[in-house]
């Protein structure tokens, strides 16, 4: 019952758009309602083995932005002394964040109707075998169920370790893992299922996603979500000793570049992914990642200098995520133009925000996580209701109207960054609470990487 | 015997190591040092987070002679590691009381 | 002749257990003979686009274990001194390797009916063309056989670079090539073949795959054999010089943590491409290639707290392996929930062979190269026949009885060690009596880079 | 129009070769333009899924030898004050290559028939939707075609990185863009027109391509040209200061070692890509890049034994990536041991090349691009006329002609490198007018990073 | 002239730089060293192999100045480097025979 | 006091530190340098590109002791870092007019 009936509105809808882009993200209840009969009629769908090696390789491609791609991303930019702090709490949080999923994430989210923010069923996984199947966007195209399990699992995987990138260099490993265990529980289990789920009724789907808010790959629920988590659990663990004082130049903006290069050819699986096949729609996804990222570098390196000073490789790559976030929820939902323009928009915002205002808040969002993910994520999933349009190239029908598109957009957001900012509140004062939160000032000084962990990171 | 320390610019290394081998030198020791002096350091910027180095990578050199040798290298040394702009370096000379070659267990300017 | 029956069975098999996670490395001769003549009946068939996408993604997957993956793990743990010689020798091993399996390798291992411990047929890939298929696990579906060439080209250079962990830093370049020679061609073919390769007579099927072992991905084929083999080699080659006494701190754990990446990611190609489709069974095989390496990480960390030592990033990437080695022969003979329990195991008895019994008994694996992969593809290979169980989420059907399966892979296990002991005691012993096999104490001491290879890793 | 009719020759000629390895790469205008009715008379085709999977795939693994790989690979070979700036250059590069592509340079290559030397047509991909295809080699398959004109992109943006290798460490950041600018409108959107694109009549058709060349994957398109380039480049702008006299040495070769890594994985999704089918003409591309650079490998570093030096590191990268070079143009073309051979015969030439050759000529092609991509793609560009040859293995039908076929070769890399050269004269000529070209001495002494970024790339 | 020969614990460099410069000091060369004394470095674990270092990362400070101020500056450099606790450094004091600026050629005092 | 400067082959750090912890000597410090001296460095060879480097990675010992232990640990040390063979390296001794111990504020042979 999970997802059959997405894909005949889908259909639909596209059937005007030109079948492109269309994600199951948007869906009008009432239109599922009326079409879930025909579902029932046909016989029991086999997968297209396309369908299957694309899902199993756009699965791997987000394995690969975790670990090493977002674990190098992050750990280029602390100082030596942390460097390995980083990366394991990136590996353990995502370890964790795989068996939890499997436990009870995916029954949360995905499991079954319950209501608008929460599933159930499945605990456990119960009942699915390597013969179970989920529904597409399209009428009877389906996906091994187990692929499309540890595709979500990747997705929470990622989200929490995106989160810590606010925290580094003086939170306790206890407590980070506690974070993630409350975290995943009270923030991303509902806000994926607010988002993305389509239930048999009103009340069983998803808050959001009855809304009809657009959301192709994740802006609200991965990036807004992790972007506003951050601020917050940077607000309660408090700033670094010696922050805006001593240096803390990243020890090494090359293994920045490699964790933004395999960030990038990840998320060609995070987004051209989400279309759920091996079509069309994922094809225009695959060359808006390439578009949108390269207006992000480019236009990110042009703000630098519009400000003063060079262009940089951190330019570059800071831009290159602020161009992938900001296409995340638009990725079909948008023509290489649209994308080029989000690019160009979150590139030249987010570098502002991060160069300028975020100095004079003052507070300590270390990598820049709300900087990037959260204005990002915000600035692409509101200008998505405006790169449907055709007249930017994008895929909406005749019968599309931008304002009540915007408006539910911004509604959704408004949701996201509501449900993110208090579920994380809590999540960060329960690890507090139970761990205490940050290291001892001794630690901080030497480097998590031996006071937590007891090794050295380069031992040249 | 003196010690001679200077305190170069590490792009002058080589030309000042062939301007003291062609004096007779046989040995001197080289370590990697950050210098603050008049000479200011580069401004590197990460995401907005200015640091102005003050520290500027410089190269040490100590180099022990016998006494009558030393006044030619610290004038050769002067002369080859200047590049006549600020930051060139210093030279220090400290006497030394006793030098031994591990090897050989020879001692005094035997040794250097 | 090569696989057409195979399928025929694992179909039958798979029946009562859902047509899940059967692989061909489980078969019954008597059902495969009974069932061979339907096959020959059928058109010729031609491979499914999709199995050949899933089937050359793999493959390159897999290569991305070997290098960059291999090659950095083990590099970053060795000393500064000896990084080239590490990358040099996984390089340079796994292309001759490559050289080696067109020519005869794929010959030996599964070229035609000849013996229970090596085939014949196909040198130098006699008649092999664009046009030829093999069969996979299903009646009527084929690959092309050259990606079917290449994805086992993959394996055998793998297998022969992992052994090379436990003998870093002080064998010759000339004695690892001459010991690859050598080892592949009377070790890993054979066992391969063992293993792997059904004939059209039971005298002509490797003898374990004839006993019916399970071993989905190669949990005896390449890891047991490959840890064996670096036990006997550093027995034979002997100790680094100043172990146990030196500081001998990995140079780079951050170079380790990319290698752990992206063995990891990899690894989904190895376990998931080794269904040889892109079906639900690949499906389980990757939900599994999850789950049990986040339970190695998180239960290898846990280990060591229980040990009285910090969770360390060492400790996370080790577990990593670890799991990934005990889910390697179970990937697609267990649930999600099994491979977790594969993972656990894997995490706290590697983690404690490792960390306690072997500075007991005092040899020097360096890279711990049987500690992780010896022992996991033991704990892997045994405990596969528990995973299959229904009652853990296993596939088994109702007639599977766990205890003659136990025995099975107890046997297979045994063969598998003593061939591996025996074969790599006589490689080890012909490379030191052709090229000396140690270089000299001032080499070693001054570094393999320098003095093998001419060059220095690192000049900052 | 665009491709309709390559397919159909390709099938001809297919059917005496054993449908293997033809590629749209060597079309006789001639049969296509009588085979091109029976096209039109089907209906439209719709993309097989798992085509479409392999060519997502194979784009995201091409990407992958951009950012990370070559730029790691490029950087670890200059100094560390340099690293950023090479690093930075090849991303920027990269980015605004695809931007202009989806601009203009798709248009200019692929857009439709205009003439022998550029297309014309779909400006800012005009009409292009999610639905559009383009057609394969065989006859009614297509492919999507924004994932057609993606994994173009990506060929674009790899070529002009490829150039900086010989330009690194003393060109100006703004030099560097303007040349990107030119060099592919003037130099490689023509060359890629002229060797892949068959147009409705033989005046709109490309001229080499009219000839009918053999070049799989790129070997004039790609290697010979940027080698060309470099090699005009690097006298242009000149040598850097201290060239011969200061050491040089490469600030890391383990991230050289990464870089070769993802460079042979991407390379898979390089050369089987370039087949545009899931199908067994990829399988043997696959298979023959694997073969191809381990001989490479082998023979680079024995060539270095012969040369009286030790086996090194960088010899087996460099080897690698001749051997890959020189396999482009024949990756279908070949069989694997036609493939070895040529690895081999690259890794002997490349090498003596490099290490004798340039020392006595005294250019400063700083990063041996005309030396290993130049002469590697030279040497596979002519010898695929050989490895076609049934005799080696390859996949020539009755009617080949040695002879005629080398003739055409040679032929057309003469224009290649004739059109590179002018091409890449004016574009270098042009970036050094309008921004100086390079970097002042003061600058290139202290390093590129701080003078031209603002940034170190390392603060252990 | 004196060589005043510092080494103190590496997160007190700016704050000593800063009373130096508060001095008049205008410059001083800094190198990593790894000190062995009373202090005990951490113990690393590797897969079960424990190292326990027994050298500390410290930093040196070399810095000449003329007789008269040798006194402050030790004093200074004392109580700036200070934490109270184990490891926190050693001043030596040598005399310095002769001092060169590279760039000018100044000798003495006016070197510094 | 004396300082005693010694320069000595990177492999040979740990007997000697053991032989002088033998002497009493409670501190040392240690700094990575580049000799250059009768000892040739090996060559690297980079694509043909030949690096023949005369500077050895050397270890440079600085440690202060009273005068009267000073000839012993000259002796310590020159007998635990000599292997026989070419660049076993230097030993140098300077006078030290004043040590403190920062923690304490101790002078003279109290603060080493
Ligand atoms: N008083 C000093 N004691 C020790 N080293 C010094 C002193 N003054 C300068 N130096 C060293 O000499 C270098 C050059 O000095 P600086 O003042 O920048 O220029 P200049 O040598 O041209 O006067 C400094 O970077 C520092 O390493
Ligand atoms: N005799 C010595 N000669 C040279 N350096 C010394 C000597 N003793 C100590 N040091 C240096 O001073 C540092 C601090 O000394 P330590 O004994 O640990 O503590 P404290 O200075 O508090 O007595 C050491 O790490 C070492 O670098
Ligand atoms: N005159 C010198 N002044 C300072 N250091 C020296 C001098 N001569 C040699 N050294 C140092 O001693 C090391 C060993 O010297 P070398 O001439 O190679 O061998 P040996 O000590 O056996 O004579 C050199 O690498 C260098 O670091």
């Amino acid at each position: 019952m999970t997802k059959g009936e997405i894909m005949t509105f889908a259909n639909k809808f596209a059937a005007g758009a030109g079948a492109v882009g269309l994600s199951l993200f948007a869906a009008l209840p009432a239109w599922a309602q009326e079409a879930a009969p025909a579902v029932a009629e046909a016989a029991a769908p086999t997968p297209d083995k396309g369908d299957t090696a694309w899902m199993m390789t756009a699965t791997v491609l987000v394995m690969a932005m975790i670990v090493p791609g977002l674990a190098l991303f992050y750990g280029g930019l602390v100082r030596t002394k942390n460097m390995l702090s980083v990366l394991t709490q990136i590996i353990a949080v995502a370890a964790l964040a795989m068996i939890m999923w499997v436990m009870f994430g995916y029954s949360l989210a995905f499991g079954g109707d319950a209501n608008q923010f929460v599933s159930a069923g499945k605990l456990f996984l119960a009942g699915v075998t390597a013969d179970s199947t989920v529904a597409t966007f399209t009428d009877g195209v389906v996906i091994p169920e187990f692929v499309f399990i540890a595709f979500q699992m990747t997705f929470s995987a990622i989200t929490v370790a995106l989160v810590l990138g606010g925290l580094v260099e003086r939170m306790k490993f206890s407590a980070v893992m506690v974070f993630a265990i409350v975290w995943l529980s009270i923030v991303y289990y509902p806000i994926a299922h607010m988002v993305w789920y389509l239930g048999g009724t009103d009340e069983a789907t998803g808050l959001i996603f009855g809304w009809g808010a657009l959301d192709f790959a994740g802006g609200t629920v991965v990036h807004i979500n992790a972007g506003v988590a951050a601020l917050v659990g940077c607000l309660i663990i408090g700033k670094r000793n010696g922050y805006q004082k001593d240096v803390m130049a990243p020890h090494s903006l090359t293994m920045t570049l490699i964790g933004t290069g395999l960030l990038w050819v990840g998320w060609f699986g995070f987004n051209a992914g989400s279309a759920l096949e091996a079509n069309g729609s994922a094809g225009l996804a695959l060359i808006n990642t390439f578009t949108a990222t390269a207006a992000g570098i480019l236009f990110w390196m042009l703000t630098e200098r519009a400000l003063g000073h060079k262009g940089s490789l951190l330019g570059a790559c800071s831009g290159a995520i602020a161009g992938l976030v900001a296409v995340t929820p638009a990725a079909g939902n948008s023509g290489p133009f649209g994308a080029i323009l989000l690019g160009a928009v979150a590139g030249v915002v987010c570098c502002w925000v991060v160069m300028k205002l975020k100095a004079k808040l003052g507070f300590d969002d270390s990598l820049d996580v709300f900087g990037i993910h959260g204005v990002g994520g915000l600035i692409g999933s509101i200008l998505t209701a405006v790169t449907m349009l055709p007249a930017l190239g994008g895929p909406a029908g005749e019968d599309y109207v931008l304002g009540s598109q915007l408006w539910i957009q911004i509604k959704s957001v408004g949701v996201a960054v509501l449900w993110s900012a208090v579920g994380s509140a809590i999540a960060f004062y329960i690890a507090k609470a139970v761990t205490g939160g940050r290291v001892s000032a001794e630690v901080e000084r030497e480097g998590l990487d031996l006071g937590e962990h007891g090794e050295r990171a380069y031992n040249y | 015997m003196k010690l001679i320390l200077a305190i170069i610019k590490p792009f002058k290394l080589d030309e000042v190591r062939e301007a003291l081998t062609g004096l007779g030198i046989a040995g001197m020791t080289v370590t990697e040092v950050k210098g603050f002096g008049r000479q200011k350091g580069q401004t590197e910027i990460y995401r907005g987070a200015e640091y102005a180095t003050n520290m500027v990578p410089k190269v040490k050199i100590e180099l022990v002679c016998d006494d009558a040798l030393a006044p030619r290298v610290v004038e050769t040394l002067q002369q080859s590691a200047g590049t006549g702009s600020i930051g060139d370096g210093k030279i220090f000379v400290l006497d030394v009381g006793q030098a031994v070659r591990i090897r050989t267990g020879e001692t005094g300017e035997a040794a250097l």
